[in-house]
């Protein structure tokens, strides 16, 4: 029998295995490290973070909804001189890569922050280009010319892994995520939330007090694999697969239609051990399809 | 601190009001590290409709059978009153900070207030307060005489109870505040002369505790509320359970100190470090 | 107490409640009629029609997904010849406004379907410019110029009510239902169904013949009430809302984002009876709430 | 014809074999209605997960009371295996057409031939055959001796019943296939000169079917066949469960008529109109 490997190399990221934390659902790493083994992750996308402290959206910013939740954090974060002093010297000691997603509101932001976190240690860096959130007229990945132009003034301050991270919320995902790779992304991140809403009908105002926020779970898992297929046709770069993932078979679905890893989000909030069973499910089916390396899995659909 | 997600048999479901229910199930891990206040977040279903997870107080500890006490108000404690003994529970715990039940010596008297289910976690403090003294008294409000919790558990620990309802069918005809109101005009000069201070413990509606911290603030007294949110993760991850909280000396240089997880740095908090006027 | 209406007039259609049967979902309103009084209805939408009859496509065309459903039906549908003939004469014994939904996979043939329908009956025309699930290099309604020409060609060769219907799949839903407006409709449906896929992880193809579909159910209502909500602000025709809609709960937030009217598509597979009861339960609830009309309600939004 | 949406208790749902229950209730409003052939659709969950109904053939009627045959292959039929006595059940019905199953007085012989629980809607299809005759031939193929279903049931409707195993465990080893084959090519001759003429009725799973369309078709057997799509509607109207039956006079006009739905006008076929290929 040939030796199953998990492992991948994903823009230069080496990770033991494709199985992601998605950025936002997991904090900073550490909280979830008092309930599981968190060096058994292929890599942690931290909590995104700005260059100065944010103190986010109000309450209430999250909801349930069928099969899914709505969130609407407004990236709160304690800002980029927190995050390097506290969160990344604890981080570092675990033996897993960290991959710092950074955004802004303006080009210039995340360019600054960019050039900050270039020598910390980190093992790559995700632009959150696609967070509902946050108040500026449209996302930046709503639109290819604005996208390729932020991409290619980080991608020049910069030499860490790039990934590009894209909203649903657009006409053609495509044409986004050529633009980021034109713009020399190392690898592309989807999805994002869908942008969505819910009221409460007694008061009569909407559940969230942002009025909108991001969908997440399984709700979304239908749309997020649809694009990711379509991405990973049109690409060359690897595509980093995300969006109601809950089980193994979630996970392989996504490889299959595409995707070179996954990442886990709102799964963690239901089971923590979410990330493991995926794990020892893609060995399983490696197993029984006679699969020895993930890029056996990457884009198969017949 | 180790957290745990166990997944265990129900020894015992019952219903004990309307629509409150006491669940127990046994759990040695959890058992024997947590302290009153902190919380477990339940899976209530095996399917993706409700998906997260529900946050609910220890209501009880005995050798190391866990006990929670729950109203039903919607889909996931629905499901959870549905399961009967035997059936599979997955919870993760203990999770929160919990109360800061050190009393000093004999010169603090404890009262616990609770309003409708916010009665639920002050149950497992009375237990192990009684444990430090013998002068425990437990307000509990209710809407009416049949939704009285807890009253003979609490009693068994000999505890002094006193009951409000609203509409008067049992105890005083008002409100648990108008309770505790009682406890602290007339006892303060008497307590003062003994050298004792009162400690508040409370959990219950929001109006209810915003008329609590008036009330505490006004005699001064020192008080731990337990809180809620909407919570997704519960262990500190997601900030979707922030709450306002008065200036942290922190804040000039990073603002989100002023902002705290109810989840990781609370449920419970002292009464006076929240923004009342932004819940 | 005063006397409590559910009557509403839509572009021109009056309608005895807000209750649509959505299209697609409840053929040509007969199949139900064995099971349910379908004189109840505020309105029934056909099934889409198209010039030449359509075999749609292959199977399988329906997959479960969490809390939704995807199909790939492909348009099968009779054609407009039989349609006229055997169907509309049986649909318009009922009591109910009947609007036919026409689509075509060129401007030219849904001018022409609109110049056959103007004179039989019907209460007014819907038109499916937002169906996935047929081949054309993207959705008219993705783009607002093309929705614009569109709209304007069709309007001109009929006065009957026109109901133009969206996708939701597009960046910025305001402008195409702008153009709409823009172009002469009388009133935006929307959503369409969004585009997602599944993949069987065993036999490694997708689970629908056509590889993508379209999603609905309850699954996708966060987003359809952030649409409504968005676009009611921003036109002056009414807006019919749909889109996951089981209850009578799910029926008053869309009320309350700003529709005018609820359609019901998926729902009616899982409880036939779905319209009935949100009927009542809007009643019940204007009644709990001093809400004489339904107009009371759409856009109260606090 | 009237279908209804009828909710119910549940009377019994009992496991009869590793994977399959079988489950009834009571509804005069079916009962009396109902043919051989025709199915339900069931709700499964009170929640939007699973969301869709699931249609499950008629296995039985004794009065009022309807039985089902299920086999346990996901969530649906799962969370259906979990419920017991006096729970609620949701159900619509009766949907499709069912078999075509007067046979012509003394001259046709029916068999009845079911592949796994394909047996399911023809034990109620040999109950109401036994009105007329009392010559049935019930063919069962199972994977293996514990997975046969239905057999003494069959039996105390005196109907001839012949067993088939994947492995050989119990009956012929092989398919329920090879049981028909060997139906056919025998009896054929003794049969014609008795001017007897058989009348196939099945259901099972595609390849199974495929084979037995094979097979009748060479000897030119009248044979009818269940089919199984996925549904949404199972009413007719959402054109989810097509399939491509035999040209249709009518096709120039409207090439639709091509297909036909499942649902509405099936699930009974006859075999010679299926598109076999296009399964
Ligand atoms: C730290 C903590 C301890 C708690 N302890 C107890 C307890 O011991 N006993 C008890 O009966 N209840 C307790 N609650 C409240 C309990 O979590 C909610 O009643 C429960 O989550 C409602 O779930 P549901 O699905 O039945 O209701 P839903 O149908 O989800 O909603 C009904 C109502 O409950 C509120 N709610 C829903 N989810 C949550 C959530 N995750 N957190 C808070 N509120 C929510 C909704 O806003 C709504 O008003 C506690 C809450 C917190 C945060
Ligand atoms: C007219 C008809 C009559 C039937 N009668 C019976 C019967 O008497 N007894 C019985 O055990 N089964 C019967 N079936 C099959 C039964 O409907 C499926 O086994 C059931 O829907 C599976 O649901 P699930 O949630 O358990 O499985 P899922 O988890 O949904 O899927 C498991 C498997 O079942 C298939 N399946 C899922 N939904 C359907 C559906 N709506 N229709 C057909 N296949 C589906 C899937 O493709 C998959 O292969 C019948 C099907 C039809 C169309
Ligand atoms: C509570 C919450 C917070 C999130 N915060 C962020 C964030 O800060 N930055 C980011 O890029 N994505 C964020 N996301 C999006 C997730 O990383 C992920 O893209 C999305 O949730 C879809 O995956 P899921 O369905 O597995 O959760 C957040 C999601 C949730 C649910
Ligand atoms: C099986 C199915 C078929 C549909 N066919 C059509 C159609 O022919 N024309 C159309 O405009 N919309 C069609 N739709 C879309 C619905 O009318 C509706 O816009 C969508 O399903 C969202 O509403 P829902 O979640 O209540 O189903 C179809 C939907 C389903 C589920
Ligand atoms: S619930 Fe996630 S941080 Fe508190
Ligand atoms: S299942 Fe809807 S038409 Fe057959």
């Amino acid at each position: 029998m040939k030796h199953i490997s998990l492992d991948i190399n994903i823009a230069g990221i080496k990770m033991k295995n494709p199985v992601i934390a998605a950025s936002g659902t997991f904090g900073y790493g550490l909280e979830y490290s008092q309930l599981i083994d968190i060096n058994f992750f292929g890599a942690i996308v931290t909590k995104t973070i700005t260059l100065e402290p944010r103190i986010g959206n109000p309450q209430p910013r999250i909801v349930e909804v069928a099969s899914g939740m709505l969130n609407s954090i407004g990236l709160q974060n304690p800002g980029a001189k927190v995050f390097i002093e506290e969160k990344l010297p604890k981080l570092k000691g675990y033996g897993v890569p960290i991959i710092a997603n950074i955004s802004g509101s303006k080009e210039a932001e995340f360019v600054k922050l960019a050039d900050l976190l270039k020598d910390m240690g980190l093992s790559g860096l995700e632009l959150n280009i696609s967070c509902p959130n946050v108040e500026h007229a449209g996302l930046f990945a709503q639109d290819a010319d604005t996208t390729y132009k932020l991409v290619r003034k980080v991608r020049k301050v910069t030499s860490l892994p790039l990934i590009v991270k894209l909203t649903p919320n657009v006409t053609d995902i495509t044409l986004i995520a050529r633009a980021s790779e034109d713009a020399g992304a190392d690898a592309i991140s989807l999805i994002n939330t869908l942008i969505g809403m819910s009221i409460d009908i007694q008061t009569k105002m909407p559940k969230l007090a942002n009025v909108i926020g991001g969908l997440s779970g399984p709700a979304v898992k239908p749309v997020a694999l649809r694009m990711v297929y379509e991405v990973s046709k049109k690409v060359r770069i690897p595509v980093i697969g995300m969006g109601g993932i809950m089980t193994s078979e979630d996970s392989i679905e996504f490889l299959l239609a595409g995707a070179s890893a996954v990442a886990i989000g709102t799964a963690n909030f239901v089971n923590p051990n979410t990330c493991c069973e995926i794990i020892e499910g893609i060995k399983t089916y490696m197993k029984a399809n006679s699969f020895n390396k993930i890029s056996d899995i990457t884009g198969k659909l017949k | 601190m180790k957290i745990f997600n166990v997944k265990k048999e129900i020894i015992e479901n019952k219903k004990v009001s309307a629509d409150c229910y006491k669940m127990t199930f046994e759990s040695k891990e959890i058992a024997c590290r947590v302290k009153p206040g902190q919380f477990l977040h339940i899976k209530c279903s095996d399917t993706y409709d409700p998906l997260l997870r529900r946050p609910i107080s220890i209501h009880s500890i005995k050798n190391n059978v866990i006990g929670i006490l729950y109203k039903v108000v919607g889909r996931g404690t629905g499901l959870l009153s549905k399961k009967t003994s035997g059936d599979p529970i997955d919870v993760i715990g203990p999770l929160g900070n919990g109360f800061d039940y050190q009393l000093l010596a004999n010169c603090q008297l404890p009262i616990l207030v609770g309003g409708g289910i916010g009665i639920a976690p002050l149950y497992f403090l009375a237990q192990r307060l009684t444990e430090q003294c013998s002068n425990i008294t437990v307000l509990i409000g209710a809407s009416n005489k049949c939704n009285i919790l807890c009253i003979d558990e609490f009693k068994k620990l000999d505890c002094k109870v006193k009951v409000s309802t609203d509409d008067g069918s049992d105890g005083i005809n008002g409100t648990v505040v108008d309770l505790l109101k009682k406890e602290l005009v007339p006892e303060n000069s008497k307590l003062k002369t003994q050298n004792l201070k009162l400690k508040i413990f409370t959990c219950g509606p929001v109006p209810m505790l915003r008329q609590v911290h008036q009330l505490v603030s006004k005699y001064n007294v020192s008080s731990q509320v337990s809180l809620e949110r909407q919570m997704a993760c519960g262990i500190g991850a997601c900030m979707g359970c922030t709450i306002k909280t008065q200036n942290h000396p922190e804040s000039l240089r990073d603002k989100t100190q002023n902002y705290k997880q109810v989840c990781k740095d609370g449920p419970v908090f002292d009464i006076k470090e929240i923004v009342w006027e932004d819940i």
